[in-house]
């Protein structure tokens, strides 16, 4: 087809194209809408979340992390004297690879729908200041704060490691 | 002309060549440093036409480097490994750009990471790496975490490996 | 070399004219990637090129030899980010080849689907790229709304958007979810519809045909001589395909149409790309057609333990872009001794660019690179 | 940026030359090469410029941090407004963040650029560490492998 060699029916195909939805998504006003439920897919890998009482801090996560994300916190103490391990997620290495949530032996660890985390930096810190404040607002502890949209989550039987 | 794998292996036998059976597409040859290029410039006359790669594994216990040319017959559907062993200390091997012109920057390439020198190759500049003074990156010998630890003031966080 | 300054340095005089040295790319934006090539020109004309490669050099077979084997597949899709499934199934097509194992024939359909849609998404780009690199930007905008349709199905499979890690050795990660392959169909159905549409913008605009036709021209013997892999080689007129030679995942199972076509310059192979297109959504249909139901993955105990025999194995992929080769040494221990990569852009970016760009005008480098679907990442790994 | 996600929307779009550009995005893992590169495109952007650093191999060097190739920390190099996490980060989450950005330097808060006058034998320090090599970097095993080489001969 030459161009500018334009069908009689071309008014029509406007007409029709007028009533279909956009391919464009008007975030932030709407989010995407192809899911089942809205937003990203059911079973995204975005932030951990961690359920604190179930976690018993063996360091699976740590061990199977490719990319040494994972750090063993020691939050307290226990009865015995035990030290008290729970796991901090560096997002400055985090490749969002799930592994950690395959591997967790309580199924405590899992991976929430939710992806948006960014650091301002502040303008009065100087410049190695800076660095240190961004890597460490980088680490965090996760607990059940994302937990009510929780995605990526492999059952029991569905367990790819470990 | 079509040679089944069975032939192939057959052929170089005949020429007096250590020959694995390694899968249904896949053999490997053991051929020494003085034979390579008789050995490839045969096995281009017998229908191995492409050159995938070439690459170098640093067996650094048995003080030698090994080079596998990588050798793909459109026509025979068989992949031949072309492996050389040469001495760690002194790495020298005669070049194939000759007969691949790509060799050559494979060639570059091994140079770059293994220190391995292609002898006749007029072309060995630095590839992918800037100002690197350090041992070539692929050794066996060069510790990539100490060396970003050194550099870049990367902080491990207490995983185990 | 020191760096080099994003000026026209004047370095020669010949024949009165005077040769400049150029620097296209990395921040030149007709460049695809963070590559560069160093132009000597006289005018517009190339005299000499040097390509510049390694601006992404990332080290990857150094961190594969520090990683246990099932923790490489985090890493290896990052080699190829706009086909990144080749990766993750030739590395683990490798160490299943070293340990002696097949996989199940479920698994091997979803990793073939899986490979064949990260196909339609890199060829959606590549084909929007070349349009951009000729200034027609409505394809390339069109293209990539496209690919995101595509996107959305792997995250729906995998978790991911971009980087699946999907794969593992013994299967895939998981199943397909419920009302995935209908969806799938439906996007087929939309693509399918969408490619009159693509032929329209693109394929028979004549601004295409003259800018390409004719630029750099690969000859049958010469695309075979220098390396050239995928659809590269097959629009020279050489019937050779991975996925035929050499069948991995299902392809065995499969009636994968090798198309040849004659002619070898730019306009060929972006027509080569456009018929591959739609082979490959035919392809597709026909695996979901023929899938068989049962388990998605061999029970291999504790993936994290995993244990690869002393031996080696080379494992190739046909990519979007050509054979994506992992050749895997095992020592028998816990990681992976070495792991070599052969990306398929390397015979073309650097190779050919010598060949071809001399006496070419500045204003085609780009086209001539879309043409080509160069990958620097690849090249460089 | 795709079209599905429209940044063009906010008015914003690809500039041909840093020459022309207010936001310089850095998308990820940065090698020496590019490394380079980057301080000299920053440099030659008109004040003021702004920095936006994508995924997590900015922040601490990411899947990259033990490599020899990639460095770990943008925000050493050249000053960065605002980090994004993620590997890659969601369209949403790029668009969320220049956004934010957008906010910030209409209250003033946004102001990196200025540090990089006042902090310049920092910034530079550490840019002629990594660029600007001079002796091996594990040097005391090279010349042991050397001496070793030596002996065996």
């Amino acid at each position: 087809m030459a161009l500018g060699d334009k069908s009689v029916y071309s008014p029509l195909t406007t007409l029709k194209n007028l009533f279909k939805r956009p391919m464009t998504i008007k975030y932030p006003k709407e989010i995407l809408r192809v899911f089942p439920k809205e937003g990203v897919s059911p079973n995204y890998r975005g932030l951990h979340t961690n359920d604190l009482e179930k976690c018993v801090g063996c360091a699976a996560c740590q061990r199977i992390c490719p990319f040494d994300a994972i750090e063993m916190k020691i939050i307290g103490q226990n009865e015995q004297g035990r030290a008290i391990k729970k796991p901090v997620v560096d997002y400055g290495r985090c490749s969002f690879c799930a592994f950690c949530v395959d591997v967790c032996p309580t199924n405590s660890l899992k991976m929430s729908r939710h992806y948006i985390y960014k650091i301002k930096t502040v303008k009065s810190l100087s410049a190695k200041d800076e660095v240190e404040f961004v890597k460490d607002k980088f680490r965090i502890m996760p607990d059940e704060k994302l937990g009510d949209d929780i995605g990526y989550n492999t059952g029991k039987a569905k367990k790819v490691l470990g | 002309m079509k040679l089944s794998k069975e032939e192939i292996i057959d052929l170089l036998k005949q020429r007096g060549l250590e020959v694995n059976d390694l899968y249904p597409t896949q053999i490997s040859v053991i051929v020494n440093k003085e034979n390579l290029i008789n050995h490839l410039v045969y096995l281009k006359s017998i229908g191995f036409d492409h050159l995938s790669f070439i690459n170098a594994v640093d067996f650094i216990d048995e003080g030698e480097f090994e080079l596998v040319y990588h050798v793909w017959s459109y026509t025979n559907k068989v992949h031949v490994l072309n492996k050389v062993r040469i001495d760690r200390n002194d790495p020298k091997i005669p070049t194939i750009v000759d007969l691949w012109e790509q060799a050559q920057f494979y060639e570059q390439e091994v140079h770059e990471f293994f220190g391995i020198v292609f002898e006749g190759n007029k072309d060995l500049s630095p590839l992918f790496l800037e100002n690197w003074l350090d041992i070539p990156p692929l050794r066996k010998d060069f510790d990539t975490r100490e060396f970003s630890i050194r550099l870049f003031d990367a902080k491990p966080n207490g995983g185990d490996r | 070399m020191d760096a080099p300054s994003y000026m026209l340095t004047k370095i020669a005089e010949k024949d009165d004219l005077a040769v400049y040295e150029l620097f296209f790319g990395p921040n030149h934006p007709g460049m695809h990637g963070n590559f560069g090539y160093v132009l000597e020109m006289i005018g517009t004309e190339i005299v000499k090129v040097r390509p510049n490669a390694g601006q992404l050099h990332r080290g990857f077979e150094k961190l594969m030899e520090q990683k246990l084997w099932v923790q490489n597949i985090a890493l290896v899709p990052r080699i190829c980010v706009v086909d990144p499934d080749p990766n993750e199934v030739a590395y683990c097509t490798a160490i299943e080849k070293i340990m002696g194992i097949e996989i199940p024939d479920r698994a091997k359909f979803i990793r073939t689907i899986t490979l064949e849609m990260s196909r339609l998404t890199s060829f959606l780009m590549g084909m929007g790229a070349l349009g951009a690199a000729l200034g027609l930007y409505t394809p390339m905008y069109i293209m990539t709304a496209d690919r995101d349709l595509i996107l959305d199905l792997f995250e729906w499979l995998t978790g991911g958007r971009i980087y699946h890690i999907f794969n593992i050795p013994g299967g895939v990660r998981n199943d397909l979810p419920e009302g995935w392959v209908d969806r799938l169909n439906k996007v087929l159905d939309h693509l399918e519809k969408r490619l009159i549409e693509y032929d329209k913008i693109l394929f028979e605009n004549p601004i295409v045909h003259k800018r390409l036709k004719g630029l750099g021209y690969v000859s049958k013997e010469d695309a075979v001589r220098f390396g050239l892999t995928g659809p590269n080689l097959r629009a020279s007129g050489n019937p050779y395909d991975v996925r035929v030679d050499d069948p991995y995942a299902a392809y065995a199972y499969l009636d994968v149409k090798v198309i040849i076509q004659e002619g070898g310059d730019a306009l060929t192979r972006a027509v080569q790309v456009r018929i591959e297109f739609e082979e490959t959504i035919k392809l597709i249909r026909q695996a979901l057609k023929l899938m068989p139901e049962g388990e998605v993955r061999l029970n291999l105990g504790n993936l994290a333990m995993l244990k690869v025999p002393k031996g080696e194995a080379y494992a190739k992929v046909e990519s979007s872009k050509g054979e994506f080769g992992y050749y895997v040494v095992s020592d028998g221990g816990m990681k992976p001794y070495r792991v070599a990569v052969r990306g398929p852009s390397l015979p073309a970016g650097l190779l050919l660019a010598q060949k071809h760009l001399p006496k070419m005008k500045i204003d085609d480098v780009a086209a001539w690179m879309g043409s080509l679907a160069i990958c620097p990442p690849d090249i460089d790994k | 940026m795709t079209s599905r996600w429209d940044v063009e929307r906010f008015g914003i779009g690809p500039m041909a030359t840093p020459r022309q550009a207010d936001v310089l995005l850095v998308t990820g893992y940065v090698s020496l090469k590019t490394l380079k590169r980057i301080i000299r495109t920053y440099e030659q952007m008109p004040e003021p410029k702004w920095v936006l650093a994508f995924g997590s191999c900015t922040v601490n060097g990411g899947i990259y941090w033990d490599s020899y190739n990639t460095i770990t920390n943008l925000a050493e190099y050249i000053p960065v407004d605002i980090t994004v996490s993620g590997c890659m980060p969601r369209p949403e989450a790029v668009m969320d963040a220049l956004q934010t950005l957008m906010k910030m330097i209409q209250s003033g808060e946004a102001g990196a650029y200025k540090k990089y006058k006042e902090n310049y034998e920092y910034y530079k320090a550490n840019q002629d560490r990594v660029l600007r090599k001079t002796y091996p970097i594990l040097g005391e095993k090279l010349i042991q492998n050397e001496e070793a080489a030596t002996s065996i001969e």
